[in-house]
């Protein structure tokens, strides 16, 4: 059980970081709403380095966003919590560029504070009795889910198939399931509402995280910045502190 | 079992009424004045759809209303009323509009339209017994609330102008039907009405309000002899007897009169003051009536003059001051009165 | 020209309203259509007749149905607490009642859960003591659904309720009925365009309700996925497939609408 | 006891109808009080008081107000249309006007996209034309709350016009009234609390309106983070603050309500 | 100018109306008849609220409804209607009630809401300017709405009942400031009433429908002298003369006639047939009036016999069989007619 909370927030002030010559204007950032607080932090940080610039998020989920892209948003980049969010807007032409994997994410055991049913690794996922929440397989932590416990040979006995993770969050939280599986930094942000367990099988399904500019980005240099800004050290310590893995 | 009103009703608009009103069981009340003198408040309050401000309303022991703390609600109150606008039930055809009161009060469905049925003919809807009101013309419709107020056999009628829709001769139907029923009828009805001959035919005791206030009140006899004001001597202005008909040949407690339209059995024959003719000496002539009087009051009113008379029967005259000169009218005189025939009403008592 | 188009004719459309009438229905109908056009029709077979569509679309009728039962026995009478009775603080409760409208419904699906979830206020002692537990079952989605629906019908049945006549009330005591017989035979009659239009509005809000429900009752298909559960699964995944089960549920809609509206409603001569 | 309270006697409740108000009472209200205990009122001050609330709370109510007019000055003459103008094929019509209600908000988002997005039907001649593009604006966020509140508008002011008698427009009409004129004058006034109630449920869901504006207009604060949007990523990030968010929202509606409902509606005497 | 209708109308409960009705400008056309006549559905197909089923109606040149093609709409015809139940706006007051048709044909909203106010005080209403439809008695709703018709001057007037609900009283005035209203007044008007006196003063034309059917038609003098069938005869009978009063003596075109109210100008005076008696000789006695009449015909009714007798002025009497033989009436016979002042009603034309 890794759930402590580091309790340390964005000591990161080191600014200025690559030398981004001449980055000016408005920039829109389309990301996936799990990345809310990191990226506004790492936004908050982006202008700091670069007074010229002014960056305004648009957090909702990956697919509305990608629907949004496709349908001419003006946004510059696109931060999706799924490859294949991304694939959509790739496959349309809006996106160009080659998306990059930024961060990933690994799933987690999530238990109500106190863990009341005693519930110790991905086998208990199989038992009737427990109360059971998973994401449904359309969504990415369901498909990864998926890949787990097809790995730990596990049959799981789900009361609930959640359409995001945030949902069966909730359920944990309020102790509504038993257990369930969701994102590590899902678990973190949770805070000592909810315990994580870790298990061996969640490297077999590892959430890439893709980030692209747009084809019709208004400000193809901010956007460029800003990726380069959330590739870069200062940017991967923001988002591994939250719990996000790195590439 | 009788009835007591001793109320005073504020509205919002500053309208006051002040009534103070008993009627025994089986009496009919009319209750009779000028547009907005607050007849239909008084019935309102009575049937519990308007608290009274001061005073109280109780059916002998039983207390209906009085402030500031006996209120019993309307459905609770065994009231019959027609309301001057009717409010059938636009979604209810008139059978049910009719039975509504019945199955309220718990008669089985069946029985309950089978009463309304009757009740439809009796007051000449037999053709209409499935139409909705919306469909029916106003007096039809008219007619549907008095069948709808009566079939509940309440203890307590209250009808506001029941009859003002019909035309002429369904009126006299439906009045002559009313009376018999209410002749019969051992709760208290009260009346409201434009028409003296209603409130004369149909009544035991008239009320004459206006303003809110009660002017005059007594037996339909009483008050026509001696009416307070010129609006109650215009008002009823009506000669009105109980007798016994046989073909055109009416005979009364005293006296007898000869009518135009044949008839039998028990009836109410009618005439009004101004259709007495009175001569020192009896004419040849059309007039079928001609009997010995003599005068015992004469008032004065707005143009006319009212001449108690007595004989057999006794009669009210109304004539113009010039014939008062003329004939030199006074207390104590004797003369001949006439009435023509075809002056007189009769209808089925 | 027949009789019924004479009287047509007399029904002539005010420019001024005909005008913003037809612009309100265009802004209405005009992306269902885009919707239509834009639809996969040719995986459109596929995805109708597939047995877990056809599970969802049934799941989502009966639930949707039961929901408005509950509101109709619920919210009538609360419609008439509310326009009837002389209650203190009736405003205060009337804007009370309209509150779940505005809530998001995921958050009304986490009250839900505060209340009668397992460890929810009253959800606790049903659990202990009846062993009753609503969430992930389908009685959850019918109370979801009926929570964010009930608001509706009681706003419009009190707003018909308001506009109705009291008279025919009154005369109707005078006749002796109760207060319980003029409700049914007087009071629902003469209501009858308002609450059927407030019935079609809770039904369709149910059958179109979604956050309540997945976080009151989860997503478990056959129990508890309901279509706007399906489609939203699909929208992540096949939006094509999402737009084509979205114009299902809109079809059925339609078709009970127009079959049971038409029945219920006669036009007042 | 005074003469009111003499009156409330008189309007003494039937225990048929007042026990499932109560009940009705209580479902809805209940688990209201479920998020008010549970609440985290401790960081309720800062959350209240943040700009980014402040600002979300004025577009809220900004944007569902003028959405309401939008709704009001279209639904209205549409909802006429329906009650009153001898259509044909009405019956369909008033079930598509339904439908928006039965479509899951983000569908709704998606379709208003492909309309009026820059490359939809329209929109890409408005933005060809007039240069005008509406996702991604306070006026998108208007148009998509309208685009979801306005079916309860038609619905329940149709089915006030449907209650309403029809011969008081004739009377008005023999006094020589066009049809605009005692539309106005006697036609409105005669539905008011119809019309009150569909305002009401219209603007509490233009207020509550959360996946077509999102999905349609997007989450930029201070343009087009709404408290709904605001409550979802607060859902994300903060659940209490989520429920805190709610509350606010809540809040402002009541006073919302109760403030403008008592001005505007008089029990009819 | 003239309003022609001729016309078949048929309603879902299978009544069926046809009427075939000229109206000249100026004309007051009375429609008299039974509840259910389809006295109201006539009204209502001329103010264009019931399209005809067949025929047509025109004013003038000017087609209002003819199928299958033409039809008006009411706002688009120059109606005034008073409904049988008002149908006054409940949420306007008085005022605004009767200043609606102003306003809506245009007039400035302070002319509008003066004429309005005038109108109200013609009718009695002068404290109810700003009162409630549902805050008023029936009789003074009834006037807010006569009011409310007349107010925009309409150039075809339709009456249904409009003075159904007042008081005795009001009736006189609101019927006499009516009767010089619609004298002074170059439209159509059609006025529907159940009262015979209404008819006979307010009408140059008498219509007396039944069963959707006209039965008679015609000026009120020659109605009533000439009645088809008893019910006509019941309901038309009225002697009545147009003169000038001087106090008490109104002097007709033939004639003169001595009444007990005093009044002075232009009068109408009324009595029924039965006030009429009939002697071989000229009897003393009350009755004022009293001239030498031949008889001009006789005819036989339900039990009464209609006598017309020429004289100066004309009158016709009612009297019964048994009279017939006693006085051996034959056209031809001359007799004196005597009426009392009491029994004759008069009013300012
Ligand atoms: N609901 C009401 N609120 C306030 N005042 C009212 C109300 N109804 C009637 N009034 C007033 O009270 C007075 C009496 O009215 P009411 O209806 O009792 O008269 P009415 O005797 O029945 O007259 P009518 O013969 O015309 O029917 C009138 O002046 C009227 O304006
Ligand atoms: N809306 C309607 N639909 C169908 N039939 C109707 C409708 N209104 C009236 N009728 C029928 O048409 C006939 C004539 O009705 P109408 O109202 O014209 O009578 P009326 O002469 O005005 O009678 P009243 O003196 O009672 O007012 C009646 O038999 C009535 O039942
Ligand atoms: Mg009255
Ligand atoms: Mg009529």
């Amino acid at each position: 059980s890794s759930s402590d909370p580091g309790a340390s927030d964005g000591e990161s002030t080191g600014t200025s970081g690559p030398a981004a010559p001449e980055v000016t204007g408005d920039l829109t950032v389309f990301a996936a709403a799990s990345l809310t607080e990191t990226f506004t932090e790492l936004g908050e940080n982006f202008e700091a380095a670069n007074p010229e610039v002014s960056v305004t998020f648009n957090f909702a989920g990956s697919s509305a966003l990608a629907k949004q892209i496709n349908e001419g948003a003006p946004a510059d980049v696109f931060a999706s919590a799924a490859p294949r969010n991304m694939t959509e807007t790739t496959d349309t032409g809006a996106v160009t560029a080659d998306p990059v994997t930024f961060v990933t994410n690994t799933l987690e055991i999530a238990v109500p504070a106190g863990n009341p049913a005693g519930v110790t690794g991905l086998a208990d996922f199989g038992k009737e009795d427990l109360k059971i929440g998973l994401c449904a397989e359309q969504v990415p932590c369901g498909a990864a889910s998926k890949k787990v416990f097809e790995a730990a040979g596990v049959t799981p006995a789900p009361d609930t198939l959640e359409q995001d993770v945030k949902a069966v969050l909730t359920k944990v939280s309020l102790g509504e399931v038993d257990a369930a599986l969701v994102y590590r930094t899902d678990v973190k942000a949770a805070g000592d509402k909810v315990e994580g367990i870790e298990f061996p099988e969640s490297a077999d399904a590892v959430n890439d995280y893709p980030i692209a500019p747009c084809a019709q980005a208004p400000n193809p240099q901010a956007a460029q910045a800003f990726i380069d800004y959330v590739l870069s050290q200062e940017g991967q310590a923001v988002l591994t502190e939250a719990g996000f893995g790195t590439p | 079992m009788t009835l007591r009103a001793e109320l005073t009703v504020t509205r919002r608009s500053g309208f006051r009424l002040e009534l103070d009103l008993p009627i025994a069981p089986g009496q009919v009340v009319a209750l009779l004045g000028p547009n907005g003198a607050g007849k239909t408040t008084a019935l309102r309050t009575l049937a519990g759809l308007l608290p009274v401000t001061e005073g109280s309303i109780s059916l002998d022991d039983q207390v209906w209303d009085r402030p500031p703390s006996v209120f019993v609600a309307p459905e609770d109150r065994p009231v019959g009323v027609v309301f001057q606008d009717y409010l059938l039930f636009n979604h209810l055809s008139a059978v049910e509009n009719v039975a509504f009161g019945l199955r309220a009060r718990g008669t089985p469905r069946h029985e309950a339209r089978e009463r309304a049925r009757t009740w439809l003919d009796t007051v000449g809807l037999r053709e209409h017994h499935d139409t909705r009101p919306r469909r029916l013309s106003g007096g039809q419709a008219q007619r549907v609330a008095l069948a709808r107020a009566l079939a509940t056999d309440p203890g307590l009628l209250l009808l506001d102008e029941p009859l003002a829709a019909l035309d002429a001769s369904t009126r006299m139907s439906v009045r002559a039907e009313l009376g018999r029923h209410l002749a019969a009828y051992p709760g208290h009805t009260l009346l409201v009405t434009h028409d003296p001959l209603d409130a004369m035919v149909l009544a035991d005791t008239l009320v004459i309000i206006e303003g809110g206030r009660i002017v005059q009140q007594g037996p339909p006899a009483l008050v026509a002899r001696q009416p307070r004001t010129d609006y109650v001597a215009h008002l009823v202005g009506l000669n009105l007897y109980r007798g016994s008909a046989e073909g055109t040949v009416v005979t009364l407690d005293s006296g007898t009169l000869t009518v135009a339209e044949p008839v039998t059995g028990p009836v109410h024959v009618a005439f009004p003051p101004a259709a007495v003719s009175l001569h020192p000496e009896p004419p040849h002539g059309s007039p079928r009536n001609s009997w010995p009087v003599t005068v015992a009051g004469i008032e004065q009113h707005a143009h006319t003059v009212r001449v108690r008379l007595d004989g057999a029967p006794p009669v009210l005259a109304d004539v113009t001051p010039a014939t008062v000169a003329d004939l030199h009218l006074a207390p104590g005189l004797r003369l001949c009165a006439t009435v023509k025939a075809t002056e007189i009403t009769t209808y089925p008592s | 020209m027949t009789g019924r188009a004479r009287a047509a004719r007399r029904g002539r459309l005010p420019v001024v309203l005909a005008v913003p009438a037809l612009i309100g229905l265009a802004f209405l109908i005009v992306p269902l259509a885009g919707l239509l056009v834009r639809a996969p029709w040719t995986s459109l077979g596929e995805q109708l007749f597939s047995e877990a569509v056809g599970q969802a679309l049934l799941l989502s009728v009966v639930c949707a149905s039961l929901a408005t039962l509950v509101c109709l026995v619920l919210g009538v009478p609360l419609a008439w607490l509310l326009a009837r009775a002389n209650l203190p603080g009736r405003g205060v409760l009337r804007a009370l009642v309209t509150v779940p409208l505005v809530l998001p419904p995921v958050v009304g699906g986490v009250a839900l859960l505060l209340v009668l979830g397992r460890r929810g206020i009253i959800g606790e002692h049903l659990d202990a003591w009846f062993g009753i537990s609503l969430p992930f079952t389908t009685a959850g989605v019918v109370i979801a659904e009926a929570f964010v629906a009930m608001p509706f019908l009681v706003i419009s049945v009190e707003g018909a309720l308001r506009g109705a006549d009291p008279r025919f009330e009154e005369a109707a005591a005078t006749l002796g009925a109760s207060r319980w017989y003029t409700f049914r035979r007087v009071t629902l009659p003469s209501i009858a365009p308002g609450l059927v239009a407030g019935t079609v509005l809770c039904w369709a809000r149910a059958l179109g309700e979604f956050g309540a429900t997945i976080t009151f009752a989860g997503n478990f298909p056959g129990k508890t996925t309901t279509m706007p559960l399906a489609v939203y699964l699909a929208l992540e995944t096949d939006p094509g497939a999402a737009i084509v089960l979205s114009i299902v549920l809109l079809l059925l809609s339609v078709v009970v609408l127009v079959s049971l509206r038409d029945r219920w409603i006669s036009t007042p001569s």
